[in-house]
């Protein structure tokens, strides 16, 4: 899990932990929720990933790229009476292509404005859902979902976690494994140096579309989840505070690996069920966290723990990138 | 002519009143070195950006592999085989010098969609593609070994400025050009560094590329060119044989009138 | 367009202008958009309305504490947050922008959590017996102050940045840094003050505007979005540029609401945004294109 | 084997920091065992941090009083009642995880206390794990009805009551055209779905109908383009707060001759009306629940006043449907003999003509196994008219008759 020749034991290991989840969760509808919840949180963030954290472009449309995935899921789901293993990639595409159009109108932006102007976008498409009440059905959302059917058969609540968790446990690993490819180093180094990523005859607006598009996929996953779980949509359920509460995961969690992602997630649902104070100061203790994260320990909690693994194991300081691009 | 890489015709670029280049007419050819010298202010700098692409000439023409260099510096890397490194590094200091050098290898492959399609579903499944076959089979080792490159598992973050302008060069390298710009590679550098772009420079002229190599360092540049430009004041006041450059009245004028100046 | 609306153009236009000000000052005199003053208005209108309401404190000591209060909470995030995160990454924006990012939540966070979490009704400094008639518009008292001080802000900062040597210094800072600090400026200060004055102009616009609607723990992160854009719409060649760009933003909006009804105001905005970042982002007034 | 996995889990996810994660996952599943004289659970489901904390804590503060007087008086069946609380900071997403978890924890019963969105988000997991819920306070129509409403219960007239009502009102009045501002806010536009057919079916023509958003600074064009419509009367639609204020003003200032209705909202936000310009609510007819002429709301507002001394700000629909929501849960399980879910929730549905403390008097609340909503007729709500800024007398024009 620590140098790029050891892929494996990271997939042993990460793959161990998600088994480990599903059976503690197994059999209680509760954990079984919390479980949902905290993968619907994991698509989002690890939807960050890509573009974000290694690519450096903070588009906050978020909501929206889950809300039309979600939506196209749930239409085709429910009007369409389509089997989710075909709904579901179909609102994946659906809100890549969503980020492909924003990306590109926005393709001159970084930043600050980048952040803006896609902010604004997922403000304007939360109107938008309720405004537009023939398509998303407005503020009822779309009600009376039936069991998802995969694959031909009806889908019990603990096979969903199941399946769920596993999803999860691929999307981190595949992205784990593109970070340290040619095409992650690529993106990672655009973060930095895109002019040198450029000089190299890569055209980096087309590298930030296709991380984009793929970022958003993976997150609608998430947004689909929503419906699937709830048998329902709903606007609120895509409101701009979600892409500030994904934001931050990686962050909290740690942006050496997309692991990173998943731990801030299990952190964040943890902080919010668990820790009583923390609900009377809503996110407060969370922003607080975060900041301080950012400000002393900018590696997130995953960074810190692979350092004191490593140097348990007597290796020196942590190489995080270490072996780039040895596996395959 | 068929071995002619790069040439310019009659380039002007002005900002408002100050015309930094003034009828600047160039030629490079295979396996040619051409050192381009010059005090500051000479023209240099605006030269460099309008060949890698940060400028556009008023007018004037510049063809590379016959072809015209124009658009965005990915299309110039692409289309006329133009690689390059920078005045200031331009090195992810996150990366380790081994990934810095690792994009020039993967510059063929990611210069299109479809490539980088290709390239991302390669990456996650793991499975061969060119760059990870070459990679594995250890160019960017051999390339580091050329230059003299040694450790190439540091952050470049640890890295000397001599050693950042080695894995610039490396990454250019790698994306095997015809057309190799270094702009002032020497800045900074140590002796092992300046060994280390002359094995570069080597290296390239193996595969019958051309390089322009852009320094204030005259010495070293007249040692390694097969010719000389001498820039002042955005024109071209000398064009030949290092030696004969060094001697000649222009360049006298050029820096001693600048030496007594300063 | 009824007279009613283009009062509410001028005082929203004046808000919007005065958080796109404080922008302004942090970016000359500290090469950064400080996102989180919307929430340090929203604070500092919050923390004054919950002082008058409930500690029953007089109007104007608790318009000084909210202010005081965001002039604060600006230092300290300079000095805690953006500093030591600038001294890491040297020169790259993404890290400070997320951090400004999580300032920005988390000074919304704790206002809810101090203040209460319910909305609360912002003091009129000047309520007219019987409003001025101007036309079939009524102009309010708050309306009057509101423009005044709005001006009264402009004129000093103006003044500030020509005479006074921090003022003078605050540019060549923003532009440079390094080579401000090589000079012998006294940067670290100079940014601090830059920061201050943010805060400062953010406390005060936030008690001026919530008797209008109210201030509650969310309303920040509006104000910084739209303020943002007032600012890019204006652009930052002159330090009037924000005024130019509150009340184009302002009109926009209300013009939208009025011919189109209100959902439009939302993508009103966005297009309009979106057609300024492409074609012109460096604004009506430019400086320098920043990207 | 599920043990070894826990420890595995545990181990692991320990070097991952993660423990008070893990902790958080496991505690839970130990479940609560019920013995005699040991206390029956009840789960709330509020809101603290969100935007319905606004009410949920009103209604959430006379929850406890009820349950407190209860216990005083020796419990239900011999048994203490005891209060689990769970806030989804009204985010419906987190809504059935905390159901759950408060079932896990023992709960016979949930109150959902939070949002119209949140009570609708737990119907199906409620109807999954047979556990009853009831709303004390959301007026959406879809949580008391089909799918999924099996084990899911409402207090308080819908809002399609109050569309019926109203439609008399302006017909009482002569009102043929209606002018109606609501905020953006996905609730109402759900409760504007349900409301507004019904006053249209009454032959009231919505000549003009706006919107304005949550945070809006300035509501002026919006109410321009009603006034331009020249409606007899105006409808606000607004979760209440500082935006149905910046309605009331502005329309004050533009439309001050126009008669003027809203929801219940505004009449149950008492910290509200000091938002208002001076004498700018004056007039407002809104559609409240209590009523001076209930004895029973007198009453629990003398008990509220003294439990809560000066935090008391005057009796609201939502403390008297809190209060009511505990007596009638109390009623259920004495029906049921025992503290089983189902038999709870057989005893609700056999739960008829119960008098509560808000609506006027002859008011009653029944529920049936095909009637999850609970009120009988449309006088759980009485018509109100602000004075003053603040509510007056009942509505001289019309009120609803109680069959």
């Amino acid at each position: 899990m620590l140098r790029g020749g050891s892929a494996w034991v990271e997939s042993i290991v990460t793959l161990a932990l998600a088994i480990a989840a599903m059976v503690a969760v197994h059999g209680s509808p509760y954990l079984e929720a919390v479980a949902l919840l905290t993968c619907t949180y994991a698509f989002i963030a690890l939807g960050m990933y890509l573009p974000f954290i290694m690519g450096g472009a903070l588009s906050m449309a978020y909501n929206a790229y889950l809300g039309v995935g979600a939506y196209a899921m749930a239409l085709l789901a429910t009007r369409g009476d389509w089997d989710l293993a075909w709904s579901l990639p179909i609102g994946m595409i659906i809100a890549a292509a969503t980020a492909v159009v924003l990306g590109f109108a926005t393709r001159r932006l970084s930043g600050f404005y980048l952040a803006a102007v896609t902010l604004l976008f997922g403000i304007a498409f939360t109107t938008w859902l309720v405004d537009a009440e023939s398509v998303t059905g407005g503020s009822g959302g779309l009600q009376g979902l039936r069991v998802p059917v995969f694959a031909g058969k009806p889908l019990s609540n603990s096979t969903l976690v199941m399946l769920t968790i596993l999803a999860v446990w691929i999307v981190a690993l595949a992205l784990s494994r593109l970070r340290n490819s040619p095409f992650g180093v690529a993106v990672r180094a655009r973060r930095r140096a895109a002019i040198a990523v450029e000089s190299c005859g890569i055209p980096v607006s087309t590298l930030t579309l296709v991380s984009l598009a793929l970022g958003a996929a993976v997150a609608s996953v998430g947004g689909s989840l929503f419906a699937v779980t709830n048998h329902a949509i709903v606007p609120e359920s895509f409101a701009v505070d979600i892409v500030f509460l994904c934001i931050f995961m990686p962050l909290l969690g740690g942006q050496d690996r997309p692991w990173g992602a998943v731990l801030g997630a299990v952190l964040v649902v943890t902080f919010t069920f668990q820790l009583t104070f923390f609900k009377e100061t809503g996110s407060l203790f969370f922003s607080l966290a975060v900041l301080l994260v950012l400000v002393i320990a900018p590696r997130g909690v995953l960074g810190y723990v692979l350092i004191g693994l490593q140097k348990l194991r007597g290796g020196g300081h942590a190489k995080t990138q270490g072996g780039a691009a040895r596996n395959g | 002519m068929a071995d002619l890489i790069l040439e310019c015709r009659g380039v002007n670029k002005a900002y408002g009143a100050v015309r930094a280049l003034n009828d600047v007419s160039l030629e490079l050819r295979a396996g040619e070195v051409l050192g381009l010298v010059g005090p500051n202010g000479a023209g240099k700098t605006t030269l460099v950006d309008l060949i890698g692409g940060e400028q556009r000439p008023d007018s004037g023409a510049i063809t590379a592999l016959g072809r015209p260099l124009a658009g965005a510096p990915s299309r110039r890397a692409r289309v006329n085989g133009l690689a390059r490194t920078f005045q200031h590094p331009q090195v992810a200091l996150d990366l380790t010098a081994r990934e810095n050098m690792l994009i020039g290898l993967a510059g063929p492959s990611l210069a299109t969609l479809s490539g980088q399609l290709r390239e991302l579903a390669a990456g996650i499944l793991g499975a061969g593609s060119r760059i990870q076959r070459d990679s594995a089979h250890g160019e960017v080792e051999r390339v580091a070994a050329a230059l003299g490159l040694a450790d190439i598992e540091r952050e470049c973050r640890e890295l000397t400025l001599g050693e950042l302008r080695l894995v610039e060069v490396g990454r250019a390298l790698l994306t095997r050009p015809a057309l190799m710009l270094l702009d002032e590679p020497f800045a900074g550098s140590d002796a092992h560094g300046v060994a280390g772009i002359r094995a570069a420079i080597a290296e390239i002229l193996r595969n019958g590329c051309g390089v322009i190599l852009v320094d204030h360092n005259v010495d070293i540049v007249a040692s390694l060119a097969h010719r000389i430009a001498l820039l002042n004041l955005g024109a071209k006041v000398f064009d030949g044989d290092p030696k004969a450059c060094l001697a000649s009245p222009e360049m006298q004028a050029v820096y001693f009138g600048e030496r007594e100046a300063a | 367009m009824p007279a009613q609306l283009f009062v509410s153009i001028v005082e929203i236009g004046c808000f919007f202008a005065l958080i796109a000000l404080g922008y302004l000052i942090v970016l000359y005199g500290a090469g950064f958009f400080h996102f989180a003053l919307g929430p340090y208005a929203m604070f500092s209108a919050l923390g004054a309305a919950y002082w008058v309401t409930v500690s029953e404190w007089p109007l104007w000591m608790a318009v000084l504490a909210g202010v005081a209060a965001a002039v604060g909470l600006s230092v300290v995030t300079e000095l805690l947050v953006v500093r030591p995160i600038e001294k890491r990454v040297h020169g790259e924006e993404l890290p400070s922008l997320i951090a400004v990012v999580a300032t920005l939540f988390a000074v919304s966070q704790a206002g809810g959590t101090l203040f209460g979490r319910k909305p609360f009704p912002g003091q009129p400094w000047l309520d007219f017996e019987d409003p001025i008639e101007w036309g079939e518009a009524v102009i309010g008292g708050q309306t009057v102050i509101i423009v005044g001080v709005t001006l009264a802000i402009f004129i000093l900062l103006a003044a500030w940045l020509r005479w006074s040597r921090y003022g003078q210094w605050l540019r060549a800072v923003g532009e440079n840094q390094q080579a401000a600090r090589t000079l012998g400026f006294p940067v670290a200060r100079i940014r601090l003050a830059a920061f201050a004055m943010g805060g400062l102009i953010a406390g005060i616009a936030g008690p001026l505007f919530s008797p209008k609607a109210g201030v509650n723990f969310e309303s920040g992160l509006s104000y910084s979005l739209f303020g943002f854009i007032a600012l890019v719409m204006g652009g930052t060649g002159s330090i009037w540029a924000p005024l130019a760009g509150g009340l184009i933003l302002a009109a926009l909006q209300i013009a939208a609401s009025y011919l189109f009804g209100s959902p439009s105001l939302n993508y009103a905005t966005l297009i309009a945004a979106a057609l300024f970042f492409a074609f012109r982002p460096e604004g009506l007034f430019a400086r320098r294109v920043r990207h | 084997m599920k043990s070894k996995a826990f420890k595995l889990w545990k181990s692991v996810a320990f070097t991952a920091l993660a423990a008070s994660a893990v902790a958080a996952l496991v505690l839970p599943s130990v479940p609560a065992r019920a013995q005699d004289k040991s206390p029956i659970i009840i789960g709330m489901l509020e809101d603290t941090s969100g935007g319905a904390s606004f009410y949920s804590q009103l209604t959430a503060g006379s929850i406890k009083v009820a349950i407190e007087e209860i216990n005083a008086k020796g419990g239900v069946l011999g048994r203490p009642l005891k209060l689990i609380e769970e806030s989804d900071g009204n985010n419906p997403s987190q809504s059935p995880a905390l159901v759950s978890r408060m079932i896990q924890n023992g709960a016979k019963v949930i109150l959902l206390n939070s949002g119209s969105a949140s009570a609708v988000a737990s119907k199906k997991t409620l109807a999954e794990q047979k556990i009853p819920g009831l709303a004390p306070t959301n007026i959406d129509t879809r949580i008391g009805s089909a799918p999924d409403n099996e084990y899911s219960f409402m207090l308080p007239n819908p809002i399609t009551d109050i569309g019926t009502i109203y439609a008399a009102a302006f017909q009482k009045m002569g009102v043929k055209t209606l002018g109606v501002i609501s905020d953006d806010s996905p609730t109402i536009a759900g409760i504007n779905g349900l409301l507004l057919p019904k006053i249209q079916a009454a032959g009231v023509t919505i000549v003009a109908q706006e919107k304005a958003p949550l945070d809006a600074n300035d509501v002026t064009a919006q109410i321009l383009r009603i006034k331009e419509k020249k409606p007899d009367a105006v409808l606000v639609c607004s979760l209440g707060g500082q935006l149905e204020v910046l309605f009331e003003n502005t329309l004050y200032q533009q439309l001050r001759k126009t008669p003027r209705f809203s929801l219940a909202s505004i009449g149950n936000q008492p910290a509200t009306w000091k938002l208002a310009q001076p004498n700018a609510l004056d007039g407002l007819v809104y559609a409240a629940s209590i009523a001076s002429n209930n004895p029973r709301s007198n009453a629990l507002s003398k008990l509220l006043a003294a439990k809560q001394g000066a935090k008391f700000l005057g009796l609201t629909a939502y403390e008297a449907q809190g209060y009511d929501a505990v007596q009638l849960v109390k009623q259920a399980i004495e029906k049921a003999g025992q503290d089983d879910p189902t038999l709870i929730k057989t005893g609700l549905e056999h739960l008829s003509g119960y008098k509560p403390s808000f609506g006027s008097e002859k008011f009653t609340i029944t529920f049936k196994a095909d009637k999850h909503i609970g009120t009988d007729g449309l006088c759980g709500l009485v018509l109100m008219q602000f004075k003053g800024n603040k509510p007056g007398a009942p509505f001289k024009t019309y009120q609803a008759a109680c069959d």
